[in-house]
């Protein structure tokens, strides 16, 4: 190990907040820990304090597709393939499945969709705005609840496409 | 009781709200914008709920996100705090319609006040005293500007009657230069608003900035809670703010409290609220404008009072009947609330950025108010303002030695703040002798600079 | 006025004298060890030198050190703050022999009220009332034991003369069961202290802790604050602490006042002092001790009396006469004071460490008194008291749900502190009801080791 | 491992905030620690708030020899030579550079001076307390002014062995 490599090795760590950095090498292992306080104050009495979410966006690693994709989506950011994408609620409101307390859900995990189906309905005002699919593809995960409510930028479904 | 309070703003208004809430056993919903998914209020609040981008106007000014955000959340209640909606009749309404409780004054109360003229020509026609000024639209003739500056009585100062920020603003001391400066006045007026229409208003040499709390109940009893002097000013943007006000006799408190009461009682007035006073040199008062929501530096009265403004927002929203009389209002002390503001201390420019190694001052008589934390990112898009500090003291030298005391304390690395701004005011012997008025700041300002705002009165 | 203070102290209690002496326009010279290089302490002090290593005894409670110190760099008082020196009779005297003032009572009153023996003697002959108990130097024979006992009236605490620590400890209800235990009881002591002199006291039943804040100038000027109730305390160490005492009468509070007054004025004490009383449920209260220095504590006294003592000690030690008389002493609201200390919620064992992402409650009514810092290295030489919250509100319920919100936001990572038993108290109906004593801790406590704190008394 | 090597290790540790470095070979092996929050704060209003002093330590890279070097010393640590000596104060107390207020000072900056020698008082609680040279050799530098106020472990002199 040259003095060289370990420059690079502590660039690497202090350009990433690394606290530790194990290495180890036959078979490799590695350990790499980064610095909880860059963040935000984590709260006492966790829970009852509100909404403290973990805090690292996790993002897609290929280029977020979907149209409306918010650049600094926070906490409840689902991890995507290369090929998926996310539908996202363009308002705070509330989710509906269905356009109407008796009628089927517009689509369920596993269905096809073509581009600008109906995926769901966020109510805002009052006022019922149809969600619907900016690609064409298959729903692989229905991320919230029937009449639960969602904010600006919230990931509601995933659709893979291709 | 509420049992759930949207809180219709962020920083350490938000904050204020959310701990008085918890206090009183209400949950809480905040409201942020893309740029404050990390900001301290939505990490505090019992539920966060992302309302829009981060431009104002998609998400703190967004109101029907915010009403959208208020019924999808179950909150049967909105508190608007300062800036941002707090002032805009609109939402107030929108909230009642919507069947919220809008934490604060009626719809039409807001937009009365909020409608200068109009507000003044009540005040003037109650008896709460005002600034003399031009009668009618706007003055485009000097001749008619002689006349009613003879009137009002010298100094005068000409303003345009289509806009602010100094544009059009002269001061003059006699009919001669009236004549001279009116029509320069009306040039740049022309130039800025497109309109010729002036309007003459009595110029206050000395003035102090003195404003009175209010409280009102829905049954029309009002109390006032005393004054703060907000004379520290820069662009009229406050700075530094105090209670008592130095220079206020008993007696002219008494005569000030009950105009500002009367300026409550005509129109009706409920909830928490803020008449502002200029004050003269020689004890002369007039009705500028009345804030019909809590103020950023209602601190000062809290800690001087012992009422918890915020929480009498709510209560009083709430319908309860007023709890104090007058004569229980008793004075403690002093205090004093210094601003900071993430900004350049030379050029007054933001100074957005990541925030390390906050350590904000504490101890007896020490109170912070601030949604700072190591690591936040200050974003560029809102109000400068990132904390509040708000001392106490027995006596004002007391509270001004525990000022200085503390912003020395006071560490925020990464961003720069006005803090040694704050120490230049406190060090100052005529601050320390009570002795301001509202061109006070310039004194710390480069001198070109001085002459521009002193032109611009 | 003193010119500069030298602050024999460390942490919390530095910070605040130090902040006091800033306000006073007192310049302060901190000591450290050299574990404490990088402590706020020495930091925020004008001048700071380091006395020695880590180890208490060659730094902190090193006299001559200290003394040179303040001899070197020209200090002409010297504040010992709590712990460590401060009821040291020895350092004291040294002090006032090198021509330094030494802020807190004269050497032979720490030294009178550290015996506690001749305190007692003193206190029952003045007739401030003491727990009844056994004459004389020490019990051998049971018999002499029953006799003792029937005198005092059961129930009977035992306690080995010689030392302390639940060694040798017994609650006895009846002749029987002394007859059972005296024996037990003195093996235990003779194999912990190597004697088998045995003291009987009277053991009171759910007892409370009550203490009084007494001010008294050089002149035989003697008042006091009120009353601190410091019954939360684990193994005799105070959790929390609160003013006024939730079950305390007005005119208890004046018969405990007058005896605490009286338990100085006996003495002819001067400066800061507290009086410490055991309150029984019957609202019978017994004299156990004084201590000549500031509290922990005190806080909560200033709170809700708006007087500050740390100030008051300074201006005492000047031979300033009392300026306040008893009848201007007011209270207003309630306070109530959280110590957190560095140590495992569960196990009670110091957590030294790192600090990170430190992030202290703020606003209205919340005060902090802490020596921490981001990156700040408590160290495990000293006491692993790192902050004091003290909260303030009108009334009782207020200041819980303050203290409450407070702790709920207070951020310390890095080490582990007691802040989640401070939330069990609070949250607890008993504490919420007032309705504590001594013994409160152990309903928190592993059963195993409640049952062996039980049996200790 | 050479004590260059080793100099350099420690370098790239105080420049990175490392304060754990471990290595291994063979098949290599590597762990860093960097400090988390390392840095104190720095007080607003500076001069004014007393004695912030630069807060990182600086060490001698050669190994410590002065019998009286306290290892966590503080602020004003001079940087040694490898051949160098600090003298440190054993206590807190004032510094004196002569026996007496007319007699010549002990030593001067030049001057050799042998094992036991006095080379200052320090005055504490009346007493002088003569401070003898550990070791034979140089002074080099004088770190404090006669009648200065200095604490424990303060450097007082260098001296050059060798």
């Amino acid at each position: 190990m040259e003095l060289r490599e370990l420059k690079a090795l502590v660039t690497l760590m202090r350009q990433n907040d690394l606290v530790e950095l194990e290495l180890e090498d036959g078979k490799s292992r590695i350990r790499l820990v980064r610095q909880a306080g860059s963040s935000a104050p984590t709260t006492h009495a966790g829970g009852k304090i509100g909404a403290v979410k973990p805090l690292e966006v996790q993002r897609a690693s290929a280029p977020a597709v979907a149209a409306n994709a918010s650049p600094d989506a926070g906490s409840d950011e689902p991890h995507l393939a290369p090929n998926q994408v996310l539908v996202r609620s363009p308002m705070v409101g509330t989710f509906y499945r269905a356009p109407s307390p008796d009628a089927p859900p517009f689509v369920e995990e596993g269905d096809m969709v073509r581009k600008g189906q109906p995926l769901c309905i966020i109510e805002a005002m009052k006022m019922m705005n149809e969600i619907t699919a900016e690609v064409e593809g298959r729903v692989v995960r229905i991320l919230c609840q029937n009449a639960q409510p969602v904010g600006y930028g919230q990931p509601l479904m995933v659709l893979e496409t291709g | 009781m509420f049992k759930k309070v949207l809180v219709a703003n962020r920083g350490t208004i938000a904050i204020r709200i959310i701990r008085a809430c918890r206090e009183l056993g209400i949950k809480t919903v905040a409201v942020y914008s893309t740029a404050d998914r990390r900001a301290l209020h939505a990490r505090m609040a019992d539920e966060a709920v992302c309302i829009g981008p981060a431009a104002a106007e998609d998400s703190y000014l967004n109101i029907p996100a915010i009403i959208s955000a208020a019924r999808a959340y179950g909150a049967d209640a909105v508190h608007p705090g300062y800036g941002f909606l707090s002032e805009n009749g609109d939402f107030a309404e929108a909230c009642q319609r919507s069947g919220l409780h809008f934490i604060g004054p009626r719809a039409r109360h807001i937009r009365l006040m909020g409608d200068k003229p109009r507000a003044l020509r009540i005040m003037r026609r109650y008896g709460v005293p005002v600034l003399p000024g031009s009668e009618g639209t706007g003055i485009v003739e000097l001749k008619q500007a002689l006349e009613q500056a003879k009137r009002i009585g010298y100094p005068v100062l000409i303003k345009a009657a289509a806009g602010g920020g100094g544009k059009g603003m002269r001061i003059v001391r006699d009919g001669d230069e009236l004549a001279r400066l009116f029509p320069l006045a009306q040039a740049e007026s022309e130039a800025a608003f497109g309109s010729r229409k002036m309007y003459l208003e009595k110029y206050v040499e000395k003035a102090r900035h003195v404003e009175f709390q209010i409280l009102a109940d829905n049954y029309r009893h009002v109390i006032h809670l005393g004054e703060r002097d907000c004379s520290i000013q820069r662009r009229h943007q406050k700075v530094v703010e105090e209670a008592p006000c130095p220079v206020l006799t008993s007696r002219l408190r008494e005569k000030m409290g009950r105009a500002a009461v009367r300026a409550a009682e005509v129109v009706g007035y409920s909830n928490v609220g803020t008449v502002e006073f200029l004050l003269s040199d020689s004890g002369d008062f007039y009705f500028i404008e009345m804030n019909t929501r809590i103020q950023v530096e209602h601190g000062v009265t809290e800690m001087v009072t012992g009422v918890d403004l915020v929480k009498a927002s709510i209560l009083l929203a709430m319908g309860e009947r007023l709890w104090l009389k007058q004569r229980d209002v008793a004075f403690n002390g002093a205090a004093i609330e210094c601003r900071i503001y993430a900004e350049d201390p030379e050029t007054h420019l933001p100074s957005p950025g990541v925030v390390s190694n906050h350590h904000p001052p504490g101890g007896l008589g020490v109170r912070v108010e601030t949604a700072l934390y190591d690591g936040y990112h200050v974003p560029m898009h809102y109000d400068p303002l990132i904390a509040k500090l708000i001392v106490h003291g027995e006596t004002r030298p007391l509270a001004i030695a525990r000022a200085r005391a503390a912003l020395r304390e006071y560490v925020i690395d990464g961003i720069k703040t006005n803090i040694p701004l704050h120490l230049k005011i406190l060090d100052d012997k005529d601050f320390q002798r009570g002795d301001v008025h509202t061109d006070f700041l310039t004194r710390f300002e480069p001198k070109e600079e001085v002459r521009q705002l002193r032109k611009a009165g």
